[in-house]
């Protein structure tokens, strides 16, 4: 490890320029648009009218929507019990190393590469009742299965989707962290006697714990703003059964346009968000330091 | 060396492995059968195997079209997220500066924001600069959440090579372009591979802005698939054979950063 | 506890065919019971090959592992129930120190009450006591590296506690206070220990019996003075002492030693093969005289250091430098001055192809 | 070349890592940094590269003020402690690196020249990370050596090797500096090190420069009790005492005959190393028995810990011997071998130097 801390140095402001700008052009402004909106009724091009906080307070009340944001955190509670506990047991039996370690990490990693929407194209595929492998054969053994007329199997269904789409970056996170764990403490292990359970339990886990931190808040981020695939597979319904927050504000704003409320709505749902970001990032950080003093040992 | 266990995790193994591919394999199954095979009977693999989904693609623009028009912008927006991002993720992992830790975390919460917010002011924003339905106006739209990745991904990699070999080059008396492309860049190939293929994908997958931010001459693949669905009833054959083809690009770029895939998902910090 | 017998030889490649395949070469080798033993080496040559082979994380490519007369060349570590402590501190970042230490204690199932007892008795050995209820993740490298001797320790049925360069992370100034808790640990507990080091002031501090080692051999075993006077390979010389032993090249006929152009009678000596041979002196004991006599060899003085507490000369004799370690009080020769070097006495050994002329 | 600094200190945030210190090093010389890890060793030297600037005081350069030139435009060569390299270059391009950058197109007969100086011509077309630890740092040396810089700075370049390579590669690099011409700045923690680089010593202690000279009178007469901490190793035995009649009275009760310059302080600190301690009495000696705690076997000497009256005390006897812990052991010394320090610090007598070197 190097003996100084970064030096200070305010130059190194010229080499961040660039992004600040190329994102500030594709972040800020539009975000001021949208400020500017959500304080705004604008009946036509020409004709506005300032109206302070009262789509906020019309958002706040909008029923809809307090049905999208209940159904969207029971979603991503979901989510995570499923794929968390799946991705660890599928990241512990992955093999280390070879080229079957390569196969299988390309196989596992497949279902992240593909387009959001034929994710949805797929299941869609899969899971209908006549041309479709899964929904065929629940229909054989007996089951009514469909997805676009029973909600609940809808809701399950894109469980399901959601399962088998991302269930692999937790494993590949889970992953790295075992790869990074050095023999020695496997050594050690094997030698103070350990059994299985208790390699897991007091070396695996608390080494995978900043990166299981990491796929948990991921995950749970980008569950919470899931749009392609349910709106691909079954449109938000049926009813609004799979109705979720982009969903239901992409209808607002491009489908219904009235951008008032869907701007108001767009901030709190960013602030949301910024929320859970602030505290990955202040784990990323605290993980940082934890990684480097491993390293030493 | 135990071996009842050693099965026990393989058998898992291999279940999960068949759970992630019987989806996709449904798909190439269809994408290889005719429209009235895929409906009139259930078939596990193709009766009579047609090329014919694939040729219609190669063959019909309003489809070939749109993968062309999906590679141009991500291919745009990969470029312009690497340039940008090598420097200031250099930035990031040598030096402190006035608010660095402010700007990385503005720049993560690009990362995190729903681009369901961005849909609308996108919108104006690209029609009042005349950039609608532009390959440009998706791959700037798409540096909002691949910069900020790039960035993150690449100082995961940079942090690792130590500050000495920078100094020492210093030392010797090398300019800092010289020494970051004929010294420091090949130390982080691997990262900056990992980062361009996260960006290739990231772009590559989404679709809401691409979607809403095109029409006709920038029309990416993933949308006019979604627009098939409606149209043209239900060609199932094709629409399968469009997903394939979305797939493979992905599965080749994987296998050449297949040992750094997972360092990559851990965002470059494990 | 056990006596651990060796007969055998590791390649990490397939069908090792030359030499320099073997990790370690083919070797017999014996640690009794309750013994305090090093392995000493520059890296690479195997040491830690061994350590491992004894230990049971890694089996010889042939031969047998023997404790106490019964063959566990195929047991695991549990099972030979041997305890190791590695070069990094490997410490349980979720436990506390008290944990962490009773740890190998409760996979064995010893009762509650023996447990508490034995741990107390290690942290009392290694001045923790006060520290048991911290967590172990808080600590420093060093502290934690006590942790890991500690779960070492910590068992009194084991065959062996093995170490592996343990002292490598330990800042250099308390490095000599646990050295000389090792050793009183040996003292109190009678363990078999073996202990494997690059570095000879610990393997010849810790050890009674030292193996020193060289490119998958085991060069010589005994004691911190047999290696010091009585190098038994040209290597032990080189390796043990700073400086090393200095080498002459000689050839003996009938009762002359020929030493570059010069031939002493060494009738009287001890008796000595004919054929070329190799000299050896250690700087300690390397005479130089202002005046010549039959049996002294001039050389040109070429540097006096002075390094505090001793003078170091080095001499050039034909293309060969030589060093002689003199006491501060005797009056130094200047650089360029020529000396007579006194090299055959009852320290001086001979090597007859890199082996010790008995 | 003349480097000077003058009243140059650091401050990061809080802390203080150098305090203002002016040193005028000797030009084309040997000066060592001593002190022990974090005594301000490296913040020294990367100040004198230019890698960071003093928060007070001035650089000289043959007296322009280089205090904030960015160290690309200096001339300087710098080695690590850890063996850096670039490790997408072969050797050979790693050596050639800084030649070409001054411009310098046919480096292929340079290369080979240097690389044969360090004894890796062997290995110029490999990549460093395919070399063992002392074969990266000697390309690290042969890159550094290339420039040709009139300042050379080593942090420590030895201590991550083994301790027979660290022998032969500072015996090397002692010929090294003497042929070279240019200025070098050494940074160790090893007295033992110093002492055998010659030149001049500058001695640090927690950030404060606190005496610089020829390393032998550095040696021989340390200006306070922190040098002679700083530059003794084993640490030199410090005993109280106070002025009596005729000699000097001990804490432990004992009373000593030495003849103390007029104007002695009441209260005495005595010290003398490890080397000036003794097992065989001489004529106008004083014992002090006491008992073994511990003999750390160094190849060629023994360090004995011994438990006296006036305290713990280390004996640095050559050769091996075998202490057993506990067995009974007295010490002689030669009250005449004693530095006397006021117990405040300053030194107040340092003992004649037998056997003075030119």
């Amino acid at each position: 490890m190097s003996t100084t801390t970064k030096p200070v140095n305010q130059k190194a402001w010229f080499l961040v320029l660039p992004v600040i700008v190329c994102v500030a052009f594709s972040a800020i402004l539009p975000l001021m648009t949208v400020v500017n909106y959500s304080v705004q009724d604008i009946l036509s091009p020409d004709r506005r009218i300032f109206v302070g906080t009262e789509w906020f307070a019309a958002v706040m009340r909008d029923q809809d929507l307090h049905g999208a944001l209940w159904r969207q955190i029971q979603f991503s509670l979901a989510v995570l019990l499923v794929e968390i506990p799946l991705g660890i047991a599928l990241a512990l039996s992955m093999p280390a190393q070879g080229w079957k370690a390569s196969a299988v990490l390309v196989i596992v990693a497949l279902s992240l590469l593909i387009p959001w929407n034929v994710v949805g194209t797929i299941w869609q595929i899969f899971g209908r009742a006549d041309i479709g492998l899964l929904g065929y054969y629940l229909q054989q053994a007996g089951f009514n299965y469909s997805y676009t007329g029973n909600a609940s199997h809808a809701w399950w269904t894109v469980l399901a989707m959601d399962v088998w789409h991302w269930t692999p970056l937790v494993a590949l996170l889970a992953y790295a962290g075992l790869r990074s764990i050095p023999d020695a403490y496997y050594q050690a292990a094997s030698i103070d006697g350990a059994s299985k359970w208790a390699v897991f339990r007091y070396i695996q886990l608390p080494k995978m714990r900043g990166v299981l931190m990491i796929a948990v808040l991921l995950r749970f981020m980008d569950s919470f703003m899931i749009y392609t695939e349910p709106f691909v597979l079954t449109g938000g319904g049926p009813g609004s059964a799979t109705t979720f927050l982009s969903q239901y504000l992409t209808t607002k704003a491009v489908g219904q346009f009235d951008v008032g409320p869907a701007a108001a709505f767009s901030l709190i749902y960013f602030f949301i968000i910024l929320l859970f970001c602030f505290v990955l990032y202040n784990w990323m950080q605290s993980l940082g330091t934890t990684q480097k003093e491993a390293s030493h040992g | 060396m135990n071996e009842r266990r050693f099965k026990k995790r393989t058998l898992f193994l291999i279940a999960y492995l068949i759970f992630a591919l019987l989806p996709i394999y449904w798909m190439v199954n269809m994408s290889f059968k005719t429209n009235q095979e895929i409906l009139s009977s259930f078939t596990l693999w193709p009766q009579e195997f047609t090329w014919a989904n694939y040729q219609t693609i190669f063959t019909d623009p309003s489809w070939y079209s749109g993968y062309i028009n999906s590679l141009i912008y991500v291919a745009i927006n990969t470029v312009i997220s690497l340039t940008v991002a090598l420097p200031a993720a250099y930035a990031f992992s040598r030096y402190r500066f006035l608010g660095d830790k402010h700007v990385f975390f503005w720049l993560l919460t690009n990362r995190m924001t729903p681009p369901a917010v961005f849909l609308l002011p996108f919108f104006q924003l690209y029609t009042t600069m005349g950039l609608m339905d532009t390959h440009i106006a998706v791959a700037m739209a798409h540096l909002l959440f691949n910069v900020p990745l790039a960035v993150w991904i690449l100082e995961g990699f940079m942090s690792g090579i130590p500050r000495e070999i920078d100094e020492t080059a210093y030392v010797d008396g090398y300019s800092f372009p010289r020494f970051f492309f004929t010294i420091f860049l090949p130390l982080i190939k691997a990262g900056v591979g990992v980062a361009a293929f996260f960006c290739f994908m990231f772009s590559w997958v989404e679709l809401l802005l691409a979607r809403t931010l095109t029409s006709v001459n920038a029309k990416p693949i993933v949308a006019t698939m979604t627009r098939t669905v409606s149209a043209s009833g239900m060609d199932w054959a094709t629409l399968a054979a469009a997903g394939v083809l979305t797939i493979v690009p992905g599965a080749i770029v994987i296998w050449f950063v297949r040992h750094y895939i997972a360092k990559g998902f851990a965002m470059g910090r494990v | 506890m056990a006596r651990i017998e060796l007969d055998l030889a590791h390649a990490y490649k397939a069908n090792p065919q030359r030499d320099e395949d073997y990790a370690l070469l083919p070797l017999t080798m014996t640690f009794e019971d309750g013994g305090a033993y090093a392995l000493l080496g520059p890296s690479g040559c195997g040491k830690t090959t061994m350590l491992n082979i004894m230990s049971g994380l890694l089996q010889p490519s042939q031969g047998t592992v023997k404790f106490d007369g019964r063959d566990v060349t195929r047991l695991s570590p549990q099972q030979r129930n041997i305890a190791q402590v590695f070069q990094f501190p490997v410490i349980y970042d979720t436990m506390t120190v008290a944990e962490n230490l009773a740890f190998p204690l409760k996979n064995r199932k010893v009762p509650a009450r023996e447990i508490q007892e034995r741990v107390g008795r290690i942290a009392e050995m290694l001045e923790m006591s006060h520290q048991l209820d911290m967590r172990a993740a808080g600590l420093s490298a060093d502290q934690k590296q006590k942790i890991s001797l500690g779960r070492g320790l910590v068992r009194s049925d084991v065959s062996a506690v093995l170490f592996d360069e343990p002292l490598t992370v330990i800042d250099p100034h308390l490095k000599w206070q646990l050295r000389r808790k090792l050793k009183q640990i040996h003292h109190e507990l009678k363990l078999t220990l073996i202990y494997v080091t690059h570095d000879q002031v610990e393997a010849l501090t810790f050890a009674d019996e030292v193996v020193v080692m060289t490119r998958g051999r085991a060069v010589q075993v005994g004691p911190a003075e047999a290696l010091f006077e009585r190098p038994a390979h040209t290597f032990v010389g080189h390796f043990i002492g700073s400086p090393g032993m200095n080498f002459l090249p000689a050839h003996h006929e009938a009762g002359q030693l020929q030493i570059l152009n010069q031939s002493i009678d060494v009738s009287g000596e001890r008796r000595l093969p004919p054929g070329p041979l190799t000299l050896g002196i250690r700087p300690e004991y390397l005479v130089l005289s202002a005046t010549g006599k039959t049996d002294t060899l001039p050389a040109q003085v070429l540097r006096v250091q002075d390094i505090g507490t001793y003078l170091m000369v080095t001499c050039q004799l034909g293309d060969l430098n030589l060093k002689a370690r003199m006491s501060p009080e005797a009056a130094a020769p200047q650089p360029g001055d020529t000396v007579h070097l006194q090299v055959l006495g009852d320290h001086t050994c001979f090597y007859q192809n890199e082996v010790l002329v008995k | 070349m003349q480097l000077s600094l003058e009243h140059v200190g650091k401050t990061v945030g809080p802390s203080v890592h150098l305090y203002p210190q002016s040193l005028n090093l000797v030009p084309g010389a040997v000066t060592v940094l001593l002190g022990a890890t974090q005594a301000g060793k490296t913040s020294l030297m990367r100040i004198m590269a230019g890698l960071d600037v003093a928060s007070t005081g001035r650089v000289l350069v043959d007296g322009a003020d280089v205090t904030r030139v960015p160290v690309r435009q200096r001339n300087v060569a710098m080695v690590y402690q850890q063996f850096v390299n670039y490790p997408s270059m072969t050797v050979a391009q790693n050596i050639a690196s800084p030649m070409r950058l001054r411009g310098d197109r046919d480096t292929g007969q340079k290369v080979r020249e240097l690389a044969a100086r360090l004894h890796i011509e062997m290995f110029l077309d490999r990549l460093p990370a395919e070399l063992s630890g002392g074969q990266q740092q000697r390309v690290a040396l042969a890159r550094a050596l290339a420039k040709r810089a009139p300042l050379m700075l080593l942090d420590e370049p030895l201590v991550n090797l083994d301790y027979k390579l660290r022998e032969e590669l500072r015996e090397e690099l002692t010929q090294l500096f003497a042929s070279g011409d240019s200025t070098v700045v050494y940074a160790t923690t090893e007295p033992g090190e110093a002492l055998l680089l010659g030149g001049y010593t500058a001695v640090m202690d927690a950030g404060e420069l606190l005496q610089y000279g020829p390393t032998a009178e550095v040696f021989h007469a340390p200006q306070s009790i922190r040098v002679a901490r700083a530059f003794s190793d084993p640490p030199m035995n410090l005993m109280q005492a106070e002025v009596a009649e005729g000699g000097v009275q001990l804490a432990g009760g004992a009373m000593w005959p030495l003849t103390l310059p007029s104007g002695a302080p009441r209260k005495l600190t005595l010290g003398v190393r490890a080397g000036g301690l003794r097992v065989q009495a001489r004529t106008g000696d004083v014992s002090l028995p006491g008992r073994v705690e511990l003999a750390e076997i160094a190849g060629s000497d023994t360090f004995v810990h011994v438990h006296t009256a006036v305290g713990e005390l280390v004996a640095q006897l050559t050769g091996v011997h075998d202490c057993p812990l506990g067995d009974p052991i007295t010490l002689y010394l030669n009250p005449e071998s004693l530095f006397v320090f006021d117990a405040a610090g300053p030194l107040v007598r340092a003992p004649a130097r037998p056997g003075k070197v030119a």
